[in-house]
């Protein structure tokens, strides 16, 4: 059997840009088919991972081993459990929505900018594939290359310092992280994730590797307080970028601290569980307000963005609670799924918005509320689609934006009730943002006579809007196959926080 | 009958402060031309030290290159820059005092730590290129044509750099200046030089009339 | 006959498919093509709901309990969409869907003009299918998402007209103000599930009593008992849903949408999800004293001020919104005394006759080219008989005079609120008794303003030559401008371009279907429902609050119960009602204003709805964007980028800008620095070497 | 008798010397040129001595090598000097900051 699924996966599209690059600025179009051709043969290759990955087993899959670095006993090592498939999918299928997403949208160097989605996409992968310490920061750095490169060149004109301060502070948080690793190499004498997992650790060396990892990861989801770089990356981000940013980066923050902070230093992170809920918990409801305040549109989702993913943390950090406070093991499985979901959720409703903003862009060139108005008078195919994505935004059951937020609330009642009232809050003020500008841009009278001249969406944008819709649509009617792709992983997620290290 | 090592001693002192005295004069002469000068008489007074030392070839060499050769161009570059003497005086008594302290202080410190009192009983001893049965320069000779080869070529090379980047650096075209190019007139050809020109032979047309002609 | 699957997803996916033909293909099939469509769909569902509730009385079919597919699985937790069919949601089924198909009929004539006729088809379609969802629902996953899809469908279709803001003001207040009740809802949901560890329906009632004793901690020494959180969690929904005070103020505002969706969202079915929601639950209610008075006190409450508020309204519409909110009112006070089955009963007969009521409001509204200011009416009675006749069976039916459905659930209510001995019931006897007083005031009033005394308007033929009028001489209130708003042309009140006239046969045909049964249902339907377990186990009462047991001692037959009526104190406080209402607004209309200054304070305090509007939108609107905009500035921009990162950027900066003075480009500083260096270096060795 | 100590002390002071002069002619770029070559010139004294008390040729291979590069570098560090003063018309190393950052 074809036991290498997971490099071609990562590597088909880092060289699939190449023959895009090579393609040129003279040759826009070819390398736009390129690159849609490499997109949809990376989709294709991972959803190959659905029929040749059981998940009714817990254990790793489709593992790649070879070794890399022999002096640092480094090893390409890729495997991928249930959680990686649902992301690997994630990723992949944004991908090939932001370059249909930025067809001719982009006019300047469009091959430089498909090339480096591709790349970008990649390494995405990688990061979800790696079983390997080393590896997996290799992938998780790299990505920041594309990704400043996008923002850098293709960005609004405060692009140099949203990319400084994006690259800045993810690479900040992830220095602390190399520290970390390579301390626990040097106890372990490896960089293997399942080694790591295995070796003792003092509460005290356990403490200062959590915070290492919290910074890294923290800055990545991005946590409260840690999250100003994202609304100012997202306001500058081409709408491709800010998609593959809200739709899939954030998310590697998330898997971060599942991949790391849980397995290799469980006692630690159940002693600080507190500070994350905690943070959490004033994300959805600090960053809810400030969120009602913006007036950049862009702005406004990206805050959104910080208060969704505050569930993620809050659902991953909330086991520890249950698990070893509480000893339900099922509660913490549904909070942690309910985490899961929401970051695959979030992936589709934050991409669907900002390609959506994105939309309107593209045809008014502002992003600001008070530019708008009125918008459904003249785009009505569009206004179905807002709405849509604003509703799951704001958690409407039946879109996926729902099923996790659900989950997750329903599971911390089981930890402690003041931990979902808080969070429940989100149900008043995530709609009340996300409405709030739906009225403003959406509803009304038209007052901006160049909002009169805005053209209904065309069939390239129809079907970038349509494919979220879909997905948002089946993950909010009908989550079970997603839950059971991740069941078993995360059953022996929970399972394993219940062993002490000490 | 004097020592020799007596007057070994003699000679070095002689020659040593004469080195100072001359280091002191290249610091302080007020022309740069006197300076220069002390300093020759520094290098050369040092040559006689080394030769006290038994490094002839050394000796030699610092007079020959040194004295023949840079303090040569030292002298050349100074006499070629108009240099206004009290502009670069300047700030010369201000700063005599620190210059002092900073140098006692060095001293002071280096000769702590060199540890001169422990050296005070080193006494040269045999000549080991005598003791090898060669001269001096033999010895030395041998030396860098063998262990130190590579350094030696790349020595050669440092030199032949130095040299073609001084000329490169103060290598300059004037524009407007007139000067022969010797290979310019070597290959230039007969008809470069006269061009005949035929012409048909045309007679003059008859002058317009008096009065229509318009002064130029 | 047993109920089948498929019969029960085609009632609930009729009016889906319905509602993407219309909205999808909306353009390609045209008005017609969409409203046969969506007709078609609802009727289906309305026939086949008939079907189930004869099968479930009459078929002895077992009640239907199954799950369609399973939502998620994780560990021993799991949520299903499926369905639970007893009695109580076959006739919730049959009111909406009846309803809703004579609403889909009266649309075609209300909405004829509008140019999103295919629009509003859809989503009234939508909402059938998602109140469908929720009646029908069998756990409390599906019935959380078709609460929060009725309340899309209800922003949707308030903001209608997305071209008012005053529409997309009050949309936005909707489903925020709805969105607080769900927050509630929500946490009790997860009380539930906490608790119980379920979310389907038969499980958790099942192990309900295991909720005795338990409690829930609260601070480190307050432990609050379980049933009472979880249940007043769960009423918090309802209030939000059902518009129960302090909830209540989205309703009246809610009447920005077209009238037929006031007809059908905002009276006969999705403010009602609350109350069905409750009975539903009773099993859980019935367990904590505490909550039902809750549940009581707030809706006596409601029912009694809100419905003082009808009183001084002049917006046809709006006075049968506060009537909704009262009659609401009266339907959580029958569930705070645990007379579940009143209120079921007087949901049922209020969603007839108060459908009945907006949709004969409408008529008028079309009939007045879509003015809605009573002051500008009057006399209607000889242009629209049919209308007039219909509205005014609804207005005794709401009233609650004997014969009328609206009595038989009203009266069963005040005389179980009486029978009643829970705490507070005391209040709630003396709010539902001057209720009934009330309610008769303002019904009179809107009859008395609309149909009967002077045409308070004129008719000018032609256009353009509207100056130079009179003020309407029984004007006597301040025309209200922004009471009323106006997209047809019709700028002046009180001017019209042609005489009104009776309604179109869509229009008048649901107001005929609705009056029947506004007067029959109550005579037939009071004995099963209310005294004859017709429920069966759907609702639960324990034997020391079943009131209505009570009562039904005493029940002798519907002729009997009406008949005695007539000598009980609610009949005659809606006699003194009519009787004042009679002389002043037929006989002397200036005793209005009269009253109305002598009775100033009360009048500002009632015209201004207890300024609930004015102290939310200040403390929640403008509090919350002044809170956001704080912790925008203050936290994010100033603490957080401000002094941290742009901060340690800038220290960063400073501390270079420092160090770049020390390059001051000249030679000899280098140099010295260079020998300060070696100096200090040679003295620091020299120090260690000694 | 000449020991190392003479000549260590030798090349000390004259060091130091040549140091004293970077701070009393601190504007003359021909003198601190000239200065570095005193320097030089002191730790050449110094390998010489080494190398002849310790019996070791590698100290005046060393001597040899510096010569070759301290004439190159003066060779180098004089045209600079020309082309300095060629441009700016001074040697005056107070005018010459074009090294501020």
């Amino acid at each position: 059997m074809f036991n290498h699924l997971l490099s071609l996966l990562i590597w088909l599209p880092i060289v699939g840009a190449v023959p895009v690059l090579l393609a040129g600025s003279g040759r826009p179009n070819a390398a736009r088919w390129i690159a849609l051709l490499v997109a949809i043969l990376t989709f294709v290759a991972s959803l190959y991972l659905l029929p040749q990955y059981n998940a009714a087993d817990a254990a790793k899959q489709l593992t790649e081993d070879h070794l890399w670095i022999a002096g640092l006993n480094v090893h390409y090592a890729l495997a991928v459990d249930g959680i990686s498939v649902a992301l690997i999918l994630l990723t992949t299928f944004v991908g090939i929505l932001v370059i249909v997403g930025a067809w001719e949208v982009i006019r300047v160097n469009p091959h430089q900018y498909m090339a480096a989605m591709l790349v970008l996409e990649g390494l995405m992968i990688g990061v979800f594939c790696a079983t390997d310490a080393l590896l997996f920061y290799v992938f998780f750095e790299a990505m920041l290359i594309p990704m400043f490169i996008l923002i850098g060149v293709w960005g609004g004109p405060r692009r140099v310092y949203a990319t400084l301060k994006f690259f800045i502070y993810t690479f900040f948080g992830s220095i602390f992280m190399l520290v970390g690793l390579i301390y626990l190499y040097l106890k372990a004498g490896s960089f293997d994730l399942a080694q790591l997992a295995a070796l003792p650790l003092t509460m005290k060396e356990q403490s200062w590797l959590f915070f290492a990892f919290l910074i890294a990861f923290a800055v990545k989801v991005p946590m409260v307080p840690v999250h100003t770089w994202l609304p100012d990356a997202h306001v500058e981000a081409p709408t491709g970028g800010s998609v593959v940013l809200a739709a899939v980066m954030l998310k590697i923050g998330g898997y971060g601290f599942l991949r790391f902070s849980l397995p290799i230093v469980p006692d630690a992170s159940e002693a600080f569980a507190w500070l994350v809920i905690g943070l959490s918990l004033i994300a959805v409801v600090y960053i809810g307000y400030i969120a009602l305040v913006q007036e950049d549109m862009k702005k406004l989702v990206a805050y959104s963005s910080v208060a969704h993913m505050g569930f993620v943390t809050l659902g991953i950090f909330i086991a520890f609670m249950l698990v070893r406070g509480a000893g339900n093991l099922d509660a913490a499985k549904l909070g942690m799924q309910g985490a899961m979901v929401q970051m695959i959720s979030h992936g589709f409703v934050s991409g669907a918005m900002f390609s959506c903003i994105g939309v309107m862009y593209d045809r008014l060139h502002t992003r600001q509320i008070k530019d708008y108005g009125g918008v459904i008078n003249v785009m009505p195919w569009f206004g179905f689609f807002y709405v849509l994505f604003a509703m799951a935004n704001s958690g409407l059951p039946g879109t996926s934006g729902f099923v996790g937020e659900f989950q997750v609330v329903l599971a911390s009642f089981q930890a402690n009730p003041w931990i979902a009232f808080f969070a429940a809050f989100t149900l008043i003020i995530g709609a009340a943002y996300t409405l709030y500008m739906v009225k403003r841009v959406l509803w009304g009278d038209i007052t901006n006579p160049h909002v009169a001249e805005m053209k209904d969406i065309n069939g390239r944008e129809w079907l970038v809007l349509g494919a979220f819709a879909a997905a948002v649509l089946a993950l909010g009617i009908w989550p079970q196959p997603l839950i059971h792709l991740m069941d078993s992983s995360v059953t022996q997620l929970v399972t394993q926080l219940g062993n002490h290290k000490i | 009958m004097i020592d020799p090592q007596m007057f070994q001693l003699v000679c070095f002192y002689a020659f040593a402060a004469v080195t100072v005295v001359a280091a002191l004069g290249v610091i302080s002469l007020r022309n740069t031309v006197h300076a220069v000068l002390s300093l020759v008489l520094t290098f050369f007074s040092t040559a006689c030290i080394w030769l006290l030392a038994e490094a002839e070839f050394l000796a030699i060499a610092l007079i020959v290159v040194y004295v023949g050769a840079v303090m040569v161009l030292f002298l050349f570059v100074v006499m070629m820059l108009d240099i206004k003497q009290e502009q670069v005086r300047e700030g010369f008594i201000r700063y005599l005092p620190v210059g002092i302290i900073v140098a006692l202080v060095m001293l002071g410190e280096m000769l702590a730590l060199i540890g001169v009192r422990a050296m005070h009983q080193t006494l040269m001893g045999a000549n080991p290129a005598t003791a090898a049965g060669v001269s001096n320069t033999e010895w030395l000779g041998h030396a860098l044509y063998t262990q130190f080869l590579l350094p030696f070529e790349i020595a050669a090379l440092i030199l032949t750099v130095g040299v073609v980047a001084a000329v490169v650096l103060t290598l300059r075209h004037r524009t407007g200046v007139r000067h022969q190019q010797a290979s310019q007139q070597v290959l230039v050809n007969a008809r470069d030089r006269v061009r005949v020109v035929k012409m048909a032979a045309v007679t003059p047309a008859p002058s317009p009339a008096p009065g229509k002609e318009t002064t130029p | 006959m047993e109920l089948s699957t498929p019969i029960l997803l085609t009632i609930a996916l009729a009016p889906l498919a319905g509602c993407l033909l219309a909205g999808f293909l909306g353009r390609f099939i045209g008005r017609v093509g969409s409203h046969t469509a969506t007709i078609l769909g609802v009727a289906i569902a309305c026939g086949l709901s008939f079907y189930v509730l004869y099968q479930l009385t009459v078929g002895g079919a077992p009640v239907y309990n199954q799950n369609i597919y399973t939502w998620f699985e994780i560990g021993r937790y799991s949520a299903h969409v499926g369905f639970l069919i007893d009695r109580l949601t076959a006739m919730m089924m049959v009111v909406v869907t009846f309803v809703s198909l004579l609403v889909h009929v009266y649309t075609i004539g209300y909405m004829a003009e509008d140019p999103g006729y295919q629009r509003f088809f859809s989503y009234i379609s939508l909402f059938t299918f998602s109140m469908l969802m929720l009646v029908m629902s069998n756990n409390f996953m599906q019935l959380f998402f078709g609460w929060e899809a009725v309340g899309l469908v209800s922003y949707l279709l308030i903001g209608f007209w997305y071209k008012r803001p005053t529409a997309i003001f009050a949309n936005l207040k909707a489903f925020l103000v709805n969105r607080v009740g769900d927050f509630g809802f929500l946490l009790g949901i997860a009380g539930v599930l906490y608790f119980l560890g379920t979310l389907d329906y038969a499980t958790a009632f099942g192990s309900a009593d295991s909720l005795v004793g338990k409690t829930l901690q609260i601070t480190q020494n307050t432990h609050w008992d379980a049933a009472t959180v979880i249940c007043i969690l769960l009423f918090i929904g309802a209030m939000g849903k059902s518009a129960q005070v302090p909830l209540h103020v989205w309703l009246p505002d809610s009447m920005e949408g077209p009238t037929p969706i006031s007809a059908l969202i905002h009276a006969a079915t999705m403010v009602t999800a609350g109350i069905f929601m409750v009975a539903r639950m009773s099993p859980l209610y019935e367990l904590s004293e505490t909550a039902l008075s809750f549940v009581m006190v707030i809706g006596a409450t409601g029912a009694l001020f809100t419905g003082l508020i009808g009183i001084v309204q002049n917006d046809i519409k709006r006075v049968v919104a506060y009537s909704t909110l009262s009659q609401l009112g009266y339907m959580t006070v029958a569930l705070g005394v645990s007379a579940y089955a009143g209120a079921v009963f007087h949901l049922m007969t209020h969603a007839f006759f108060k459908a009945l009521l907006f949709l004969g409001a409408g008529s008028v509204i079309i009939a007045m080219h879509h003015e809605q200011d009573m002051r500008y009416m009057g006399g209607l009675r000889k242009y629209m008989p049919i209308t007039w006749l219909t509205m005014w069976i609804g207005s005794l039916a709401l009233c609650g005079v004997p014969f009328f459905a609206g009595f038989y659930s009203k009266d069963a209510i005040i005389e179980a609120v009486g029978e009643s001995h829970r705490w507070g019931a005391g209040y709630a006897y003396f709010c539902v008794m001057a209720g009934a007083f009330v309610t008769a005031l303002y019904t009179f009033r809107q009859m008395y303003l609309t149909f009967h005394g002077k045409e308070r308007f004129v008719v000018v033929h032609g256009h353009g030559h509207a100056h130079g009028h009179d003020e309407p001489a029984n004007a006597h209130e301040e025309p209200h401008h922004d009471s009323h708003k106006d997209d047809h042309g019709h700028h002046e009140p009180g001017i019209m371009h042609e005489t009104p006239k009776e309604s179109p046969w869509v229009v008048t045909l649901p107001l005929v279907l609705l009056a029947i049964p506004s007067l029959l249902v109550g005579f037939f339907a009071v004995e099963p429902l209310l005294f004859r377990e017709w429920f069966g186990g759907a609702i639960h009462v324990s034997e020391a609050n079943n009131v209505l047991g009570e009562l039904g001692k005493e029940f002798h037959g519907s002729l009997a119960m009406a008949l005695h009526g007539f000598t009980q104190l609610p009949f005659w406080l809606v006699v003194a009602a009519f009787a004042i209402t009679t002389y002043i607004y037929l006989f002397n209309p200036a005793v209005a204003d009269r009253i109305k200054s002598a009775l100033k304070p009360i009048y500002n305090v009632l015209n201004h709805k207890y300024w609930f509007d004015a102290v939310y939108y200040i403390v929640f609107a403008r509090g919350g964007i002044a809170l956001g905009r704080a912790l925008w500035k203050g936290g994010d921009a100033a603490m957080i980028d401000g002094a941290l990162v742009n901060g340690s950027a800038s220290l960063v900066d400073r501390i270079a800008g420092g160090m770049r003075r020390l390059q001051s480009g000249y030679l000899y500083h280098y140099a010295f620095a260079m020998i300060l260096g070696l100096i200090l270096l040679l003295g620091g060795y020299w120090l260690v070497g000694q | 008798m000449i020991t190392l100590s003479h000549f260590i002390v030798l090349g000390a002071v004259l060091f130091s010397i040549a140091l004293a002069s970077l701070f009393i002619n601190r504007k003359n770029v021909i003198v601190l040129l000239m200065s570095i070559e005193l320097m030089l010139l002191a730790v050449n004294i110094n390998f010489v001595a080494f190398s002849r008390f310790l019996g070791d040729v590698a100290g005046q291979v060393f001597v040899f090598f510096i010569l070759t590069v301290a004439a190159a570098e003066t060779a180098i560090g004089l045209a600079i000097l020309v082309l300095l003063f060629r441009n700016r018309s001074t040697i005056n190393v107070a005018e010459i900051d074009s090294m501020k950052g």
